[in-house]
């Protein structure tokens, strides 16, 4: 099709769709002020049944824990794939040669650049560890902790140079965490099958409110969930700053 | 709050677009930088603390280094074959 | 003003559809996914949020304190995922084409195709 | 005893397996995760099966985390298994088992990624037959695909890469769709439970809202299912993907969207009265051109994979017409189908690999004669061919009555004979293949022996009878249908069925066994003179041929024009299916 047939498949289709989407836009239910029977009945019992104060982590890893569990599994199947896709024959015996950059001066690394990179990613790592570790309480927790960890150590590669920072990231390292992660998860919501009771019963003691080890089992769900996300990113990370080396002659794309 | 909700949606509906416009494709990650801070933002006035932090820190910043990652190394891939274009 | 999230909602949504059908460029495509996907983030939220109610963490007020849908937010968290990844999945994809296409306009890409 | 302990363990058990196999595959060696693999396959099947049984009887409710309803009201996540789910897990386990036979030692280099990625897919797709909530399944449904993308350009070909990202943006599309429907839904009935939307819809009057969250749902699965105008993508993607997974692909990764899709209308939105007349014509319509079309464009293509493609195509259109019926024969012969079409189509792509890794290539021209020293692969193909040209014989055969019975008069009768054409197009150009391949009919002049084809190989150290048993073995599945079957089917579709149409009282069978189709037997003759066509067209009246060519090539020139590898087109088309289906749904 050119360019204008499409467009006009596309305008003939909007044409259809607007005046639907406007008769379903004027029939949608008030906004900000329509029942919400689902919501209501989680945030009157979870507080009370398993002692945490963040809703959003209740529902996550217990209520609707199942759901949590695929997505850990979605991210690892989208990392596996990225893995292969980018290392391709790249092969990873490769990879501590050192990188360079092509058709540009290797940057150079200033002592402040280093110093921030240094400062920064223990403190980026240990700010997501906080983040993580306090999901069942405030805002936060093991997805987003994860991400921030993996990011802290993204800066690391500020600091380092390609090689340094390459020696330190070991792509096994991470595909373990991240597959270990998501074990653990599907491990911990198994523990319970040996009491007969269902796939991800809560059978820890659940804590005391406010406290960062409330939740019982949601605990190691979330780490669980802290690791395999931080282990997926970091791969992924990897994996696309590869890219931005040459290949060296031994390689093949 | 409503107020607020209404101009941050009106923004969000700018900064969607402009993701959407933005044909550069280098240009369009700075619009979907944006665009994460938008929905961010937009989110927290929406009472979800816990989505807007995971947009900001995927939406908002991941994401748009990996679009930065993979168009320099498109680059580097075309100044090594010899073509030019952006 | 009742209307409005709903309207940015569909909007979002045709806007990105535009651009996919108007892009000249793959990873400009691959963006413009994301738009489409905001909508899908606004739509949920919109539909769990309520007036006057406080975020669904019962840290500082105590449990019983009206608050929005915390349901809706775990599935955008999950949302979000989702998106993430399927974004890195097509910028791998798109980057090794690139590497044997040396282009990713897909006029070019389909000239040389059949 | 441990009956109630089973429903997660098919997910979860080859879910853990592969995360511990990514987390160990450094040190891992080479046959570990192909053993590994193929056992959790078997044990996930084995677990299926054995709740198959007991679910006949009464649906087995899992309840995840204990979260049982309160007051009636869903608060977790429950996972319903129903004969037709568990049917499913077992049919998927088998499929899965013959691919994992077939790749045996096939996917070494990259640590054992390739089974961590079939694993994952395939406790996706058990999770998504399963579940009992929309967004659990939009969840499952979403590991589906995302293996699925990743699997397709796991070759990392130029074909592979352009096939894998098309097929990852239209069917992103497809999930936001979905997502949004499901964003609809929950804002009219404030829930995810499929009994409790059920019942929350048939609370609230006809509504808007509600109704467009499933034109969005539908939309969502139609994409998946790749029916017309949303199929681009199939035939990209099933072209290049590595053989093995093709196999699954084409067998049921597909099929489960119209699996979801019949899932949802039957439990759900059915007996909430959401689906007018209107719209079942309208899925019966668009059921009916991707039968057509998909043969037709079938019998145009010469790469095998692609041809198989368009073909899986026409066939899961098949199943739309089933399912559009809304009549529990036409959804008991959407299982049979399904089945039947899954076993054949996964050895026909069986096929086409052995072809990929013995003779380097899978252009039907470029390989004509070379298929002779692999001849059983030839009978094979050609056992295949003639399955799929719906002889009533065989699980392929029985779901073509089934699916015809309540159709036949219809819509003018066009069905029966869509149908038939259907099955003699993908029949005749499976056979016409073979026979080109094997017996080296059907020579081309000159210029176009040198087709334009992907350097396409797959690697060629597995002995021939490893990769063409479980071929063998899908296909003489696909002809047992045992005794017994209306009953088991009876039991089978019972579950789902409003309650209203079940005949309690007289306990006498709802389904009633459906005549053969007599429309049928035209299949393979027809298939049979489609194939003798194109292969003897040298040796017939050049004024024949003249006139068939001009009464089809136009036509099919526009159509192949329409198929144009373009991403942006088939977001065209998605956008205008998603149009014209709200429109028929408004009305």
């Amino acid at each position: 099709m050119s360019a204008t047939g499409r467009l006009g498949l596309f305008a003939f289709a909007c044409l259809l769709l607007i005046p639907i989407v406007w008769q379903l836009v004027l029939a949608m239910p008030p906004f900000g002020a329509h029942p919400l029977p689902y919501a209501d009945l989680i945030n009157a019992a979870a507080p009370a049944e398993r002692h945490v104060t963040n809703m959003v982590s209740a529902v996550n890893f217990d209520y609707r824990g199942i759901d949590t569990l695929g997505e850990e599994t979605m991210l690892v199947c989208a990392v596996t794939g990225a893995t292969v896709l980018l290392r391709g024959q790249r092969g990873e015996q490769l990879e501590a040669h050192p990188g360079q950059v092509e058709n540009r001066p290797i940057p150079h690394r200033s002592e402040a650049m280093l110093l921030v990179g240094r400062l920064a990613a223990p403190l980026t790592v240990l700010f997501g560890a906080y983040v993580a570790l306090h999901g069942m309480t405030t805002p936060g927790g093991g997805f987003q902790g994860g991400v921030i960890i993996a990011s802290g150590l993204l800066l690391l590669f500020l600091a380092e140079d390609y090689r340094g920072w390459r020696r330190l990231m070991r792509s096994w390292l991470f595909d373990g965490l991240e597959g270990l992660g998501v074990a653990l998860y599907a491990l911990g919501g198994l523990a319970a099958l040996p009491l007969g009771l269902p796939f991800l019963t809560n059978i820890l003691p659940y804590g005391q409110p406010r406290n960062v080890f409330s939740g019982g089992l949601m605990i190691i769900e979330n780490l669980a969930v802290a690791l395999a996300v931080c282990g997926g990113f970091v791969v992924l990370l990897i994996e696309f700053l590869e890219e931005t080396r040459v290949m060296s002659d031994g390689e093949q794309e | 709050m409503t107020p607020l909700i209404g101009l941050l949606l009106l923004l969000e509906a700018v900064a969607g677009t402009a993701v959407a416009l933005s044909r550069k494709p280098r240009r369009q990650v700075l619009a979907m930088s944006v665009n994460g801070q938008v929905l961010a933002l937009l989110f927290m006035a929406l009472q979800a603390p816990d989505v807007a932090f995971s947009e900001i820190v995927v939406g908002a910043a991941v994401l748009p280094l990996m679009f930065l990652v993979m168009l320099a190394s498109c680059r580097m891939d075309r100044a090594s074959s010899g073509q030019d274009e952006t | 003003m009742n209307l409005l999230p709903w309207i940015v909602v569909a909007w979002l949504m045709l806007a990105g559809l535009y651009g996919m059908i108007t892009s000249g460029n793959i990873v400009h495509l691959i963006g413009c996914l994301s738009t489409v996907q905001s909508a899908t983030y606004v739509l949920l939220l919109a539909a769990g949020y309520r007036h006057g109610a406080g975020a669904p963490i019962f840290y500082t007020h105590p449990p019983g304190t009206p608050a929005v849908d915390p349901v809706v937010q775990a599935l955008v968290l999950t949302d979000i995922v989702i998106g993430g990844a399927v974004t890195a999945l097509l910028l791998a994809l798109a980057l090794q084409l690139h590497k044997r296409r040396g282009s990713l306009k897909p006029d070019e890409l389909r000239a040389l195709h059949r | 005893m441990m009956l109630p302990l089973l429903p997660p363990l098919p997910v979860v058990m080859p879910l853990t397996i592969a995360a511990l196999l990514l987390a160990f595959s450094h040190v891992l060696p080479r046959p570990v995760p192909d053993a590994v693999a193929l056992f959790a396959t078997v044990m996930a099947g084995g677990v299926c099966l054995a709740m198959l049984g007991p679910a006949l009887h009464a649906p087995l409710v899992y309840w995840f985390g204990g979260w049982v309803p309160r007051h009636g009201f869903p608060i977790g996540i429950g996972f319903y298994v129903d004969p037709p789910s568990a049917a499913m897990g077992v049919f998927i386990a088998v499929l899965f088992t013959a691919a994992l036979v077939f790749s045996w030692g096939y996917y070494d280099e990259v640590h054992a990624h390739f089974h961590v990625l079939m694993l994952l897919f395939l406790a996706g797709m058990i999770g998504f037959c399963l579940t009992h909530d929309l967004f659990d399944m939009f969840v499952w449904f979403e590991v589906i695909s995302v293996a699925a993308y990743a699997l397709t350009g796991y070759q990392l070909r130029v074909s592979a890469l352009e096939g894998a990202i098309n097929f990852t943006i239209v069917n992103s599309i497809g999930s936001y769709l979905f997502l949004a429907g499901i964003g609809l839904v929950y804002i009219r009935i404030g829930a995810l439970d499929f009994s409790a939307l059920e019942q929350g819809m048939r609370q609230a009057t006809p509504d808007m809202v509600a109704r467009g969250g499933f034109v969005l749902v539908a939309t969502g699965l139609l994409i998946k299912a790749a029916q017309v105008p949303f199929h681009f993508w199939l035939s990209d993607a099933h072209a290049v993907a590595p053989s093995p997974v093709s196999v699954i692909f084409s067998g049921v990764m597909v099929a489960l969207g119209m699996f979801g899709l019949a899932k949802l209308c039957w439990t759900v939105f059915l007996p909430a009265g959401e689906l007018t007349q209107g719209v079942r014509h309208f899925l019966l319509g668009m059921g009916i051109v991707t039968v057509l079309l998909g043969g037709l464009m079938a019998l145009s293509q010469r790469h095998l994979k692609r041809l198989l493609a368009f073909s899986t195509i026409s066939h899961t259109g098949m199943l739309l017409i089933g399912l559009a019926s809304f009549r529990p024969q036409g959804l008991a012969g959407l299982f049979v189908y399904l089945v039947g079409h899954g076993l054949v189509k996964g050895a026909l792509f069986m096929i086409s690999g052995i072809l990929l890794a013995t003779r380097g290539g899978i252009d039907e021209l470029g390989l004509r004669g070379a298929g002779r020293p692999i001849w059983p692969a030839g009978l094979a193909m050609a056992a295949g061919g003639v399955l799929l040209a719906g002889l009533p014989f065989g699980l392929m055969g029985q779901g073509d009555d089934y699916i015809s019975a309540p159709l036949r008069h219809s819509l003018g009768g066009i069905v029966p004979f869509a149908i038939v054409f259907g099955a003699a197009c993908t029949a005749g150009a499976v056979l016409r293949a073979a026979g080109r391949i094997f017996l080296g009919l059907g020579p081309v002049a000159g210029e176009e022996e040198r087709g334009p084809t992907d350097e396409e190989a797959e690697k060629a150290d597995r002995p021939l009878w490893l990769m063409l048993w479980p071929a063998v073995i899908l296909l003489l599945l696909s002809l047992i249908v045992p005794n017994g079957a209306n009953a088991f089917l009876t039991g089978l579709v019972r579950d789902w069925l409003p309650p209203e149409s079940a005949n309690l009282t007289t306990g006498a069978p709802m389904l009633q066994k459906p005549p053969h189709d007599p429309a049928a037997w035209f299949g393979l003759p027809a298939a049979l003179a489609l194939a003798a066509f194109d292969l003897m067209r040298h040796r017939l009246p050049a004024w024949f041929v003249g006139m068939v060519d001009k009464m089809k090539n136009p036509l099919l020139r526009y159509l192949q024009a329409a198929h144009s590898g373009d991403v942006r087109d088939y977001v065209a088309w998605a956008a205008f299916g998603l149009a014209t289906f709200a429109v028929v749904w408004n009305i």
